[in-house]
């Protein structure tokens, strides 16, 4: 911590002074063990009050057993990239609680179950013991439902201690349990049971919450579901898919979409939703569908992203249209699927041999997952080219507030397709002839009614009229004009996003860097009186705005997630010599979602302050 | 290539020549067996009376993909990656069901590296036709053993294939294939039946096509020559078939002849060459079938056909009119949909 | 042209003056007609006489009947790369004849078969028909005899034009024929029928060849043959594959060569050549050979290396050794499949998602194939990583002169494994620990008898004792290990070639690339008087010399085969920005082998001369 | 995990106990049939009374293909990626013939996206023990259906399966499998047989082991529960295990009981609990499979076993030391070699 004003805010012993609608609670438990409705109705409850909230869910690889970490942040400034720092330690896990309580800063606070007996630790902490058993046992007289409302409990006694409003609590129980009234019940008595005790404990932290009017309007989402959502408004029809974590939600989620609100009203389905056998088959079903005229689409993570390469280039080459959804997890193989990075942009990027390369897009929020997909599919139809739309699982897995998804207000550019009328006037047309100067032909759909409508796709080389040829200059002149669309795509693709100007030092970032580049601004701001810029870049190739910004700063720091500094690497790849000098390289690669102190510290660093 | 054959009319029923069936010149080997299924194809859908606009044609990589290249060049055609073509042919016969599909690949497309998407187009049961037109050999890359190069037969250089071949038919069955076909480059009748009888089907219709390689593979010691299918094929059934759109003479003796109704109202009609060969009974045709492949013999016909198995779009419950070009209200959800999603998780 | 030298040597017209020994043929024939012995013929007779030559098939992605052309270039100063001017051509082809004339330079002649009356087409060639069928019609009576016979009356009839020894012809024949005493005889009586023919001719071209002492103790080799015998000498024993062209005859070489040179006595075999279902499975098994402890290999070509991708990455992570060859072909997806290109560089460097990256060797001759495919299998088991080769159809297809192979005069490196022995010694050891400080840990063989021999090899995040692990900190510090072992590499991979010194331009490129590069130097000083510098680069990550260079020099032209830059790119990655700034491009993407003179042109214009 | 069973020696002929055998700590559920299976893969190796460092685990990705991890932790393990561990598994065993190989897989990491080099391993008869742990669904991402789900089973949340099952037996029969075994994570006795007999079989043993998913697929509905398999389970035979290092005694009925010499001398003794099937008859054990699924049943026991079928080690006449560790001298020729070569070359 480098600054007073924080320092103060986290002193231990008896709240000398509350912190009121700022700290972040972690809730350590074991996966399988139910507490994930217990942690929703606590981000709900302080939601409803009017507080910002943002969760994250650190979860193994595993079904259950292993030990999982839920971090609530309540921010009254309304910042929701990660928090580094734990104020308040919800200690469920004696397998994980004493190296949890030994990371804590002096001040924080600890809930844990009594007899885990941690209070003896640390002096600097403030710890409050819970009798979880005793407490639950008047509750249910079922094992097995004791075992899931002992998660129940810390709500209550968080609720308590929090002051978090118990009307709040309810309504929020009430919409996780829904029609359930037994277990809604049930639940309720936990919290109470929680709430009771918290009323006999003498508080000695500081952290208390307080109603705000700061998410009014506003809803909660996880990315993957908005990009479900997007995928929904976009009209997609066709999506073959391979479970992989962290993508599958975004499927699993569409269906739902799908199920409820694309069917006849005799219940025929106006999309095919169909589980592939593995990832080169799913890419291999977009291509034949969207080559047949479908909106088609499909998520995956890394490994699905390499076995996707060959098609990748068949895409790129025969000029077939496709969304893929990278969810990216971190590490090269298998890596570690629940945690999150940004390490797939070279690779996808270039994915496929001999001179291919890919449009991406970065969204940077919830919102954008939805604006982006939806977007996705225009770009895909109007440049004939597989776009992949690159999340993480911070973005895609963990919940996020957000402004109401705004409908669409563009007609779908379903591209440029000839239909039969087209064809009767023209007579005729040839596939890959740049007739428009972008370099991007006009394709017909199979089954059109017209005798000169077929031409013939295919991933060998092929001259204007789609025909199998192996002349030097005809293959050249098909390169370069695929060269030409691509470039021309810069312009079309979505534009980066511009914080201040006139600063001499630039930052520079994609996608859910984005929260904890917005308060590092802050920070270096109030920190250390840095002004800075911020461009956040939403797509490869670049706009040229990213030029333009590098060109209007003496350096720029490239923050990312990610080893190799990927995004920085496509820059150097992108930009004149002169301005690659600017560059500076922010790089992490943890897993953990990138909070805004360690931007802050590594850039305040590097600038010598 | 495509010389109509003296028993064609000169029009079909949508008043098209067979000219108008026509692909580009053929590329590859004289005498390719290949080029024959080729002619099998078109004469096919000519006779059927199918525009060929509404026929999609998808192939893989090989001598064999490259043939739709050569036949029907007013139908839209996908040669796609090596291996990989069921799930394109997938995806696209998703977008749009009201097209014909026609899958040709290789021995060695299908039944190497791409086994794995045969296995799952016959389990989903795709709607369309699927010929294998099988050397046992991958004939453009100069002749190395396929996975359905039967044990003991030799490469033209002496090399004898050691490991179990994979008997595509057997495959197909064990995995609940809805049509099974077996035929041969050489046998004109039988293949064209067979061909609109798979036209006429409404799922997978898979054909596995004896198709020899002229160049590697038609030699003493294979067993995919010309000459070793002459003398060891088997058919199973005399086959004849009658369009939906002819009428059905009833002249025949049921006890020698089954006459199967297909999904499009076409009949199928099997005299039997073997007594007790039913292609209802999937396990007894299997184990027909293995007994047949210990024994050396290439049985071909009508293997096994079950005419009522939905296809991958009826299980999904598809609307009628092809995904891929529905209007955009009837796929796009409306602005209360969204306000409705929109306060559902305020 | 640029230069009055050149002009005057092909001026059309009777021979006012000869040019001896630099002059290109081109054979333009039709695949499956059996005209490869004719021209293997014609290229050994003219080595034999001393004559540096080299060979080059155009050919298509097809097995008989399509357009063929074979180039023999003769060439007293050594040149090997392609020419990009035709000045003996024979057609053979009615297809393509017309279009062949038209393409010549004037001055050229043309050998053709009578009956395509070609004679008539232009006034400013040399036009020798010849009657073929009458020709060959006494030298057998089988028509499809004939037919490939037609093919030995063109050797003859060059013989006879070019004055090309007939000892050496014969040499030649008996050479390809070997014991087949009866094809040779029957060729022999071809060879001499067009010989008698061209006795008849009166000739007007200035091209024929003399006896020259340049090739002595040197051999002739196409470059998969030479990976191939690289492979053999480094002991490799475990060789999975699946066909593709161009790497098909790398296996099949192999495959020869071992069933030669490494069964037992009593036939038992020292090495398993596996035909795989697909390339996913032939990395598959090499990997899972390499971690066993084999010397394993394969070969492939862009789409394979496509469908590597994924296990390409569990190599990189898990550590494990493998060897790819990619013989590099043209174009993403299939392309063309017969047409050189070196576009696979980029996806190859990154290939896999997250953070992945990789080891590459750029072989610049056939000597280099068999040299550096042999590093290959120290590099890979060196640091435990794959490593892949990249040569490309070129190199790899083409007949190339060259010194003899050289027997490799260092013992096979193994690289850090531990025996029973050591571990007697050590009690144990950590897999992924860096104990010598160079990223590298050591590893065991299974089958290593010892208790603690045993670690668990997985694509998932680990500690340093192999054990999975999900923490943040393992995680980073794995990858940053990972990260060092990289850098580590730039020392030890084959370092770049440098020629000259002290020029203010320099040029850059890698792989087959060579022969033109080298030709093209001495054009740019004998016809612009330019004196530049040449650096030749043979793996990435680069050498330190190559920054060296560029930093030596004030501009560098970065030539390669491929449209997008792929060679400088890497650069870009590489090199600081003040360094880039100094790179200058000049990329082919025409599937045609490099040639000096587009080098020369395009340099030339590019410095504004 | 690896507490002895009562009947287990408290060490082995090595004078080793089970703790050697022991792996790490299982991370499944409590439970999960794999755990189950994990237990009698260790005891199969301790009571054959090899040598954990001989044994060589390999597997894929998913809940089943972690359990390499909780078994035998002084064996090397290759945990490889999704659906394709046999390459790796056929790399390592050809770089070391001399290793006891062992392959978990999972119903979605063999049948679905690894169905390709499934059929190849089995096509190559790669001398290995590889097991599927078949609960019908992936596990590890919660709980789809994979190609082996049956259809008309449901899911927890109601989806039902619709697309003809993958059997993994029938298939690996029909691709010529030389060792087919069916069994049940609960069935102790069974499973601890036919793994000792797959040890000593000298190919690819298969086990296709019904292994109940308790968290995703144990519901009524399922056909792979606890309650699905103990109801509808048909073992074939009652089976036991005579090592090669112990006698064999003669006494039983040839009538009703067979018995089969293995690769390496142990005798695998069945005793027939239906009459007629015998295991060394391809053809027939596939119609009895096929007519089993059908009906629902879940037939157990040796399927088929033909114990002199050649391994692929032996296909390719490898030398009998591992390639692997052969030392130079055997694997670099010689300089004269090199000098012929070149000279060949000039
Ligand atoms: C990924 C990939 N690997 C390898 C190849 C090379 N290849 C082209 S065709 C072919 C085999 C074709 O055999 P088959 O399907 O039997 O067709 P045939 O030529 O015999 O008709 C191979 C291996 C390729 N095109 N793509
Ligand atoms: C290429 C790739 N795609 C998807 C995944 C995600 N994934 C992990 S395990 C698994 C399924 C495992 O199912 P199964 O083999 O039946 O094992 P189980 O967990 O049921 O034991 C999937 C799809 C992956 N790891 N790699
Ligand atoms: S090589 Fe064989 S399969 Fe290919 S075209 Fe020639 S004959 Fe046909
Ligand atoms: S999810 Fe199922 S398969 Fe995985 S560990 Fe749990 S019970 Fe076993
Ligand atoms: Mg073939
Ligand atoms: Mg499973």
């Amino acid at each position: 911590m480098t600054t007073e004003q924080l320092e103060v805010t986290h002193r231990a012993g008896p709240a000398s002074r509350t912190v009121v609608n700022d700290f972040a609670i972690q809730v350590a438990t074991v996966n399988g063990s139910g507490s994930q409705s217990a942690n929703t109705v606590l981000l709900r409850a302080l939601f409803q009050m009017g507080i910002p909230v943002s969760g994250k869910n650190l979860f193994p690889s595993n079904i259950a057993g292993l030990p999982t970490w839920y971090t609530i942040r309540v921010s009254r400034d309304g910042w929701v990239a990660r928090k580094k720092e734990v104020d308040l330690l919800v200690a469920m896990n004696g397998e994980t609680a004493r190296d949890d309580v030994t990371q804590l800063r002096p001040g924080a606070a600890v809930i844990f179950d009594a007899p885990l007996a941690l209070e003896a630790m640390r002096t600097d902490l403030a710890f409050y013991p819970v009798p979880f058993d005793e407490l639950v046992a008047p509750v249910s007289s079922d094992a097995r439902l004791r075992k899931l409302l002992r998660n129940m409990v810390y709500v209550g006694v968080l609720a308590g201690l929090l002051e978090i409003e118990i009307a709040e609590v309810e309504r929020a129980l009430a919409r996780v349990f829904g029609a359930k009234q037994k277990a809604l019940e049930l639940n309720l008595r936990a919290v109470r049971a929680g709430l009771g005790h918290a009323a006999t404990i003498e508080k000695h932290d500081p952290f208390r919450v307080a109603p705000m009017d700061a998410t009014r309007g506003k809803i909660i989402i996880d990315g993957n579901a908005a990009t479900a959502l997007g995928a929904l408004f976009a009209g997609v029809t066709v999506v073959p898919w391979y479970p992989i974590t962290p993508s599958t939600s975004v499927v699993e989620a569409l269906q739902g979409y799908l199920e409820q609100h694309r069917r006849t009203p005799d219940g025929q389905a106006s999309f095919a939703v169909v589980q592939a056998e593995d990832e080169l088959a799913a890419i291999g079903m977009v291509i034949g569908a969207s080559w047949a005229g479908a909106r088609a689409m499909t998520a995956t993570s890394g490994p699905g992203i390499s076995l996707m390469s060959e098609f990748a280039g068949l895409g790129y080459f025969a000029e077939v249209p496709a969304v893929i959804v990278d969810v990216q997890r971190i590490g090269p193989s298998t890596g570690l699927p629940t945690r999150t990075s940004q390490g797939d942009l070279l690779s996808t990027a270039f994915l496929s041999h001999g001179d291919t390369e890919h449009l991406l897009l970065f969204p940077g929020s919830v919102e954008e997952c939805f604006t982006l997909t939806g977007q996705a599919f225009d770009l895909a139809e109007r440049f004939q080219t597989p776009v992949f739309i690159l999340t993480d699982l911070d973005l895609g897995m963990n919940n996020w507030m957000a402004e109401p998804l705004p409908y669409p207000e563009t007609p779908l550019d379903r591209g440029k397709v000839l239909s039969k009328a087209d064809l009767d006037r023209l007579g005729g047309f040839a596939r890959y002839k740049d007739v428009d100067g972008d370099g991007i032909g006009w394709r017909t759909l199979p089954g059109t009614d017209h005798q000169k409508a077929a031409y013939f796709t295919r991933g060998t080389g092929h001259d204007e009229q789609a025909g199998y040829s192996e002349r030097s200059d005809v293959f050249e002149k098909n390169m370069e004009r695929l060269r030409r669309k691509f470039e021309g795509a810069r312009a079309a693709l979505p534009q980066p996003v511009v914080t201040g100007a006139g600063a001499r030092v630039g930052l520079l970032a994609h996608g859910s860097s984005d929260p904890a580049l917005r308060e590092a601004l802050v920070q270096l701001k109030q920190e250390a009186g840095l002004d800075a810029d911020y461009l956040r870049v939403r797509a490869w190739p670049f706009a040229a705005a990213v030029r333009d910004f590098v060109a209007a700063h003496q350096r720029v720091y490239v923050v990312e997630q990610d080893r190799d500094a990927q995004l920085l690497a496509l820059l150097k790849l992108d930009l004149e010599p002169s301005l690659t000098a600017r560059l500076r390289s922010v790089a992490h690669v943890t897993g953990l979602p990138l909070d805004a102190r360690s931007v802050t510290d590594e850039l305040l660093a590097q600038e010598g302050r | 290539m495509a010389t109509p054959t003296a028993a064609a009319p000169r029009t079909n029923r949508l008043g098209l020549a067979i000219l108008d069936y026509k692909g580009g010149k053929t590329t590859l080997c004289a005498g390719c067996g290949h080029n024959a299924i080729s002619e099998r194809i078109l004469e096919a859908y000519f006779d059927l009376g199918i525009p060929p606009e509404r026929v999609a044609k998808f192939s893989g990589i090989g001598c064999s993909s490259k043939t739709p290249a050569y036949f029907m060049s007013r139908s839209h055609s996908f040669n796609a990656v090596h291996g990989r073509m069921p799930s394109v042919a997938t995806g696209a016969l998703l977008a749009n069901r009201t097209l014909h599909g026609v899958g040709v690949s290789g021995d060695g497309d299908t039944a190497s590296i791409g086994i794995g998407q045969f296995v799952n187009l016959i389990r989903r049961n795709v709607a369309m036709v699927y010929v294998v037109e099988n050397n046992g050999v991958y004939g453009l890359t100069k002749g190395q053993f396929s996975a359905t190069a039967d044990p003991g037969s030799t490469l033209k250089g002496g090399d004898v294939a050691d490991l179990p071949a994979i008997d595509i038919c057997a495959l197909a069955l064990q995995l609940g294939a809805s049509f099974v076909g077996r035929s041969f480059s050489g046998d004109k009748k039988q293949l064209s039946v067979l061909l609109k009888a798979a036209v006429a089907h409404g799922g997978t219709a898979l054909l596995d096509v004896i198709s020899p390689c002229v160049t590697f593979n038609d030699h003493e010691g294979s067993t995919k020559s010309f000459s070793f299918v002459k003398e060891h094929g088997e058919p199973l059934q005399e086959l004849s078939f009658v369009p939906a759109f002819e009428e059905i003479d009833v002249d025949y003796d049921p006890g020698t002849t089954q006459e199967v109704t297909l999904h499009d109202g076409s009949h199928l009609r099997l005299k039997k060459l073997e007594a007790g060969y039913d292609p209802s009974d999937r396990v007894r045709a299997m184990s027909r079938l293995m007994e047949s492949a210990r024994g050396g013999e290439v049985l071909t016909g009508m293997l096994f056909l079950d005419p009522a198995a939905p296809d991958l779009a009826t299980r999904l419950g598809l609307v009628a009119a092809p995904l891929a070009t529905l209007p955009p209200e009837q796929v796009r959800p409306s602005r209360a949909v969204l306000d409705a999603i929109n306060a559902s998780l305020r």
